[in-house]
């Protein structure tokens, strides 16, 4: 440099991570979920679009999507926020113990999931080639599905990782923490769609 | 990477290159202007017993596997109202050209044989209604109904009212002559 | 030892820079750490910020010459009329090809590549925040740019305009995989677009020097905060457009299906919503370089620097408001088009304050008239006419006369051109120095700069006259006899001056590289961080990172320059600090070099252009793609128990 | 105002051609060179405070400036704040008033197609234009392809329907454009000022043979319009000698009919321009070749040469066939 340098601080004392909007990868998730819930949104005004074009929303003969695999998903995935908060609180508070334990259940509840979203990929009434009401409602079922899928794969690497020596080090679990916040934002995001796929084609039977 | 696997992979992608080429071979004019005339020999579809039919006709190559031919068949099927007899591949009064029985031929030309002699119970001659290049067009559409052609060529929906599953998904069928199940 | 003891473990003794290890021997140490590894396999794991922000830039440049050819060959066309240059299917391809590889794979990567290399320097950090996310941006867009043009030597080039209109980018008239190759580069280039702006935003809120509180961040460093915000949400929306299109062409959903009640118009909403805030995307970086060059070059620091920083925020929110401008002419009703006309009058207030600031410091200042300021002159000059023809377009009754003919054509390449390309020339000529430690030659670059003004004016200006003498856009010959032979003529000259020029100007890049003057690490006598380090910097950037108490560091440092130390020396380390006043907060360890991120690219490439093909492309594609990522995410065995890794 | 726009109309363009927006021809477009003037105005106004602010700040050598050099960089003069305030008043006023003056205009093009006493709807298809002239009597309703007639001064609707991709209805003489959208109706008011012949074309992107789709436009007085009017109402001529009559039988009854209509012939296809007036229009080809014997040999022996890519097959006629055709179609005033 081309300035002698006065050295006036000594920052060997900071630590080397930090929970929420300390860490830096908090801030790459927030900029991931901005980006995918931006995507939400305009296809869910996309949504809105396609719906002001028909006179009736599940257009006959199309009956609205079956109600039972739709609600049960979204049973599953509240309840799910339970085993989430317990791993977030554990890892805000070192508990590699509790974070191993819980792990393989949020993979578990996962894989249920995807189970329950097969039934509703069945019980829409609907095909996506029928017609833009049939486009749409899958649309939304698959964005939806590819990010929890998106997800579950961070969580299984997560416990795996968690698993190994790796595991020990807090870093790890500032991003086991990001992980559960991802996963909030997960089922926030479901909820919209939820009701626009299962409810909103109902109002105007 | 060692020199040698780069060279391959350029080798793979001029393959798919040749493939990808045709599909997009745009020939506006059926043929060069000297021969527009009709030839006279068309393929006879009827042969006796179960002998190997006749070699396919040259224009073939010009007119399977490429999407600007089929997307024209597309459109002169709506334009000659084909959909009026032949619905959109199911039948009705016309025969349903998307099953796999062919009475009088599946392969491109012989249906192209069809189209320009017409076949009894209705089906009307178009020669001279139709130029041979549209009606070769339109055989290179009709083979698409049936799930004949790559996936690759065929558009998956028209900007119509929905009525068939995509092409794009609909499973490639073997040809069987019709003759050959009892029906 | 649980974690939690562990947290609180006192720092270890590892060698840190300070007070005791300084100068030679520190910078020996950090250039070994912050190295590539070596060969070909190292140059292709490189996560160096300056290393994928070069690569950005020449690719984005070589992207610039192939789309700069292929107008030459539209002008030689349009030269003279009824032309038979080229047939019209040919001249559809070149025109869709000119405007997709100018739009997605010169402008916005251009910008994003200077502001990638840029911005670590600026805000005084040692690198990006989430290098190998850099690096697979980069291998990204490359990808999608490979992609793009791969189908036009293969003469499966999209023919459908840069903006791929349904019906005739639909399953029915879009025929053959054109519109899927176009539609599968837009995922390509915005999904690398989406991560470089991730990794900006993180960037400069967490990484900026001591002391550099919002208000002292350079403006340059504003300008790419807000287009990288603008970046994250209107990205999303072509995404989204791009994957309706391709599942409409490929399984046969009826999205812009007319007949089954979807709608073309969807479309245009959904792209333009993107399409407006992505010129300001071009445009916001571009008046990032002007005020960083009128400062330096002015001799003083920016005239009201709020004003300039909040007119930055205000367009960049503005932007978001007037897409629908794009379609005046498609029958909506006439109530909303007045409220977008209020709008897009507005966005040009902003502006025309930073305008004025500009002018204000240059009034305030001494100006050096060496090329970056003059093409930051020549931007003024030409950019105000294609700000005012903005105007003048943005009234619907001139603008349902003007719509889709050359009078756009003109208006547009004003504002980019003008806006966008000269404000990067001057810049490159100012940053030259920095990036390759050599001056670029003023004789030649003045020469460049008067060829490339007046030329532009030649090539660019008739074309208002042709537009208004009615002819359309994207016309592949016109009839004899419209009063439009001479317009397009003095156009066609005007684009080889041009075309004449840059080909100067990139000669005088090249022969710098040795033959230029070796530049001292501060040539410009600059005020900013990024001249704090050598020509070119090193790896590390910062042996010590600096500290700043004033928005012209170098000017108001006197002889010493006040740092802070205590970052490890022989591990990867960069200083975090807090988002509103850049107090020190955590020592973050920076990710190593891997050849991971291109990896992942290569099998993300696999999985999108077999998509084209077939559905299942997607879930089995999805498989490497996976394996790949893990690998990358995957952390490096932890250095032996030398040192608990935390402290 | 009035003299203004039209003097700067002419001098900015050599001559107002057929296809030109400087024209003035319709009310809108009148409109249009009216309010392109006012915002010339105020614009060059506005580029020449920036150029000389420009000029001067770069050219001026004075001594106290504020620079690094005299260590007075972060200061800045007091003039600045009020000059700031000045400017964005002044902008702020100038946009306001554009804003307005377009909204006045808009009113005006609105109050001129209000009452239309004509209705026509153009279909708009690759490369062609479907003209009808709607009349609540069916046997009043005219068809024609690829050009407009149109009485001076009589204010006329034109509702604009698709039926493959986006179009962009345009006669710049006239009006604005308006797009023409496949699944939507869209419409345009034309309310011609002058007599004269005029040009339209596409105006937005629509396939390969997007350049030449243009159409002729005529705007005559109400009686040429009428006894134009009365003309295409009457069907086909009959051929009237024996080369004709040849022409006329293989256009009935060869690949033609397929996809031509002329009204009071076997000819029925409606995929394709309507021929029964087709000698009396100027073009051929919706504009690609000016209607004269020449290029209708050559157009109808091998339209792919001349428009490539468009949905008329080469036929491959023989030499007797295409004289005989070129003849029939010569007669079907």
């Amino acid at each position: 440099m081309s300035l002698q340098p006065s050295f006036i601080e000594d920052v060997s004392e900071l630590p080397t991570h930090a929970f929420s909007y300390r860490s830096l990868t908090w801030w790459g998730i927030i900029g991931f979920m901005v980006i995918e819930g931006a995507a939400f949104a305009l296809a869910i005004a996309a949504y809105f679009f396609l719906m002001s074009q028909e006179q009736e929303w599940a257009p006959r003969p199309w009956a609205p999507p079956g109600l039972l695999a739709g609600t049960l998903f979204t049973l599953v995935m509240l309840l799910s926020e339970i085993p989430n908060t317990m791993i977030k609180k554990a890892a805000e508070s070192y508990g590699i113990g509790m974070v191993r334990k819980l792990l393989p259940w949020m993979v578990g509840i996962g894989l249920l999931l995807f189970v329950i979203r097969g039934f509703e990929f069945n019980s829409l009434n609907v095909l996506w080639y029928d017609n833009a009401y049939g486009s749409i409602i899958w649309a939304l079922l698959f964005l939806h599905t590819t990010h929890v899928a998106t997800d579950w794969g961070d969580t299984v690497v997560l416990w795996r990782l968690m698993r190994t020596p790796h595991g020990e080090d807090p870093r790890r679990l500032v991003d086991t923490d990001e992980n559960a916040l991802y996963w909030r934002f997960v089922w926030l995001a479901w909820l919209p769609i939820y009701v626009l796929i299962y409810w909103v084609p109902r109002l105007f039977q | 990477m060692s020199l040698r696997c780069p060279n391959s992979v350029l080798a793979l992608a001029m393959i798919a290159a040749l493939c990808s080429c045709d599909r997009e071979e745009r020939q506006t004019r059926g043929k060069p202007l000297g021969e527009t005339i009709p030839t006279v020999a068309s393929p006879d579809t009827i042969f006796p017993g179960r002998a190997t039919p006749p070699p396919l006709d040259p224009r073939a190559a010009q007119y399977e596997g490429n999407a600007s031919a089929i997307a024209e068949g597309q459109r002169l099927y709506n334009w000659m109202n084909c959909a009026g007899c032949h619905f959109h591949g199911g039948g009705g009064m016309g025969v349903a050209l998307m099953d796999d029985k062919w009475r009088y031929g599946g392969r491109i030309d012989q249906i192209a044989a069809s189209i320009l002699e017409g076949r009894p119970n209705g089906m009307p001659a178009w020669r001279g209604k139709l130029t041979e290049q549209q009606i070769w067009q339109l055989a290179a559409y009709v083979r698409t109904l049936s799930g004949q052609e790559r996936k690759d060529a065929v558009s998956a929906r028209a900007d119509e009212v929905s009525n068939t599953p995509p092409q794009t998904q609909t499973k490639r069928e073997p040809l069987r002559p019709a003759d050959s199940d009892q029906q | 030892m649980t974690p939690a003891e562990r947290a609180k473990q006192p720092p270890a003794k590892v060698p840190r820079d300070g007070p005791k290890l300084t100068g030679p021997k520190l910078e020996e140490k950090l250039a070994e750490t912050w190295s590539n590894p070596p060969g070909f396999i190292g140059w292709l794991s490189s996560v160096d910020h300056k290393d994928i922000g070069r690569r950005y830039v020449i690719t984005a440049l070589i992207f610039l010459a192939l789309a700069g050819a292929l107008a030459i060959v539209m002008r030689l066309q349009l030269s003279k009329p009824d032309n038979d240059l080229i047939g019209a299917a040919r001249y559809n391809e070149i025109f869709t090809m000119h405007g997709t590889t100018m739009m997605f794979l010169f402008a916005v990567p251009v910008m994003q590549g200077m502001q990638i290399y840029l911005t670590p320097l600026m805000i005084g950090t040692r690198s990006n925040a989430f290098p190998r996310l850099n690096a697979f941006s980069y291998w990204t867009y490359l990808a999608g740019g490979c992609l793009l043009w791969v189908a036009f030597v293969l003469n499966i080039a999209p023919d459908i305009g840069w903006f791929a209109y349904p019906p005739l980018s639909g399953p029915q008239f879009g025929v053959g995989k054109r519109a899927d190759i176009w539609a599968q580069m837009v995922t390509f280039t915005e999904i690398a677009a989406l991560a470089a702006a991730v990794s900006l935003t993180a960037t400069i809120l967490k990484q900026r020097a001591p002391g550099m509180s919002l208000a002292r961040m350079p403006i340059f460093v504003w300008a790419t905060l807000v287009t990288s915000l603008m970046v994250i949400f209107s990205m999303p929306s072509v995404a989204l457009a791009s994957s309706l299109l391709l599942s409409d062409r490929l399984v046969g959903t009826h999205f812009y299906n007319p007949a089954e009640n979807g709608d073309a118009l969807l479309w245009q909403h959904l792209f333009w919503f993107f399409g407006h805030p992505e010129v300001y995307i071009i445009f916001l970086p571009a008046t990032g370089f002007v005020s960083e060059i009128v400062a330096t070059f002015s001799r003083r620091t920016i005239v009201m620097y709020p004003i300039v920083v909040m007119s930055l925020v205000a367009t960049g929110i503005l932007a978001f408001g007037l897409w629908v401008h794009h379609m005046f002419a498609t029958g909506l009703p006439r109530i909303g088009y007045s409220f977008y006309t209020a709008a897009s009058m507005s966005v040009s207030i902003p502006t025309g304050l930073q305008i004025f600031c500009w002018i204000a410091t240059l009034w305030e200042g001494r100006p050096r008239l060496q090329v970056p300021l003059l093409y930051v002159i020549g931007f003024i000059f030409t950019f105000v006419i294609g700000g005012l023809t903005g105007v003048i377009i943005a009234a619907v009754p001139l603008d349902l006369q003007l719509h889709d003919t050359y009078f756009i054509v003109a208006h547009f390449h004003y504002v980019l051109i003008g806006g966008a390309v000269f404000p990067l020339l001057g810049a490159i000529t100012y940053w030259y120095p920095k990036a390759t430690g050599r001056m670029m030659s003023e004789t030649l670059g003045k020469v460049s700069f008067w060829m490339i003004f007046l030329g532009f004016q030649l090539a660019f200006f008739p074309m208002h006259i042709a537009g208004i003498n009615g002819m359309p856009r994207r016309v592949y010959s016109y009839p004899a006899g419209m009063g439009l032979e001479l317009p397009n003529l003095l156009s066609s000259i005007g684009s080889m001056v041009v075309a004449v020029a840059v080909l100067l100007f990139v000669i005088n890049m090249v022969v710098s590289l040795r033959g230029g003057l070796k530049a001292a690490p501060n040539p410009w006598g600059a005020p900013s961080l990024e001249w704090a380090t050598s020509c070119p910097p090193p790896k590390y950037n910062f042996p010590h990172i600096p500290v700043v108490d004033s928005r012209t560091p170098l000017w108001d440092a006197g002889e010493k320059m006040s740092v802070v130390h205590g970052l490890r020396v022989e591990e990867r380390e960069l200083l975090l600090t807090t988002v509103m006043h850049a107090k020190p907060d955590l020592r973050e360890p920076s990710a190593e070099p891997s050849i991971w991120p291109f990896i992942a690219t290569l099998a993300t490439t696999v999985m999108f252009v077999s998509s084209i093909f077939s559905p299942w492309a997607v879930v089995i594609g999805a498989m490497p793609v996976i394996i790949a990522l893990t690998a990358w995410f995957w952390p490096k065995s932890p250095a032996p128990e030398r040192e608990p890794v935390i402290s | 105002m009035q003299r203004g726009g039209a003097y700067l109309s002419l001098c900015v363009t050599s001559c107002a051609g057929v296809q030109n927006a400087f024209g003035g021809q319709g009310a809108e477009d009148a409109n249009f060179v009216r309010l392109f003037a006012v915002f010339m105005v105020v614009c060059t106004v506005m580029y020449l405070i920036v150029s000389a602010a420009l000029v001067i700040a770069v050219w001026r050598r004075r001594q106290a400036t504020r620079t690094i050099e005299d260590r007075k960089h972060h200061e800045t003069s007091a003039a600045t704040r009020p000059a700031l305030i000045v400017w964005t008043v002044l902008i702020a006023v100038g946009l306001v008033g554009l804003t307005i003056a377009s909204f006045f205009t808009d009113r005006s093009n609105a109050a001129n197609g209000s009452k239309p006493r004509l209705s026509l709807t153009v279909t708009a298809n690759q490369w062609w234009w479907d003209v009808e002239y709607n009349s609540p009597d069916a046997s009043k309703i005219v068809r024609t392809a690829n050009e407009i007639h149109l009485p001076v001064g009589v204010p006329a609707q034109v509702t604009l329907k698709s039926n493959d991709v986006i179009h962009s209805f345009w006669i710049p003489n006239l009006a604005g454009k308006q797009d023409l959208i496949p699944g939507r109706v869209t419409d345009a008011q034309l309310l011609p000022r002058k007599t004269g012949l005029f040009r339209g074309q596409c105006a937005e992107f629509c396939g390969v043979q997007h350049a030449q789709m243009a159409l002729d436009v005529t705007v005559e007085s109400k009686a040429d319009f009428d006894r134009w009017y009365a003309a295409q109402l009457q069907p086909g001529r009959p051929p009237a000698n024996p080369l004709q009559l040849a022409g006329y039988r293989y256009v009935t009854t060869r690949e033609c009919s397929s996809c031509h209509n002329i009204s009071g012939t076997p000819a029925g296809g409606h995929v394709a321009p309507d021929l029964t007036h087709f000698a009396s229009r100027r073009s051929i080809a919706a504009g690609a070749l000016p209607m004269n014997r020449g290029n209708l040999y050559g157009w109808v022996a091998d339209p792919q040469s001349q428009k490539p890519g468009n949905h008329m097959p080469t036929v491959g006629l023989a030499a007797n066939d295409l004289h005989a055709i070129v003849a029939y179609l010569e007669a079907l005033k």
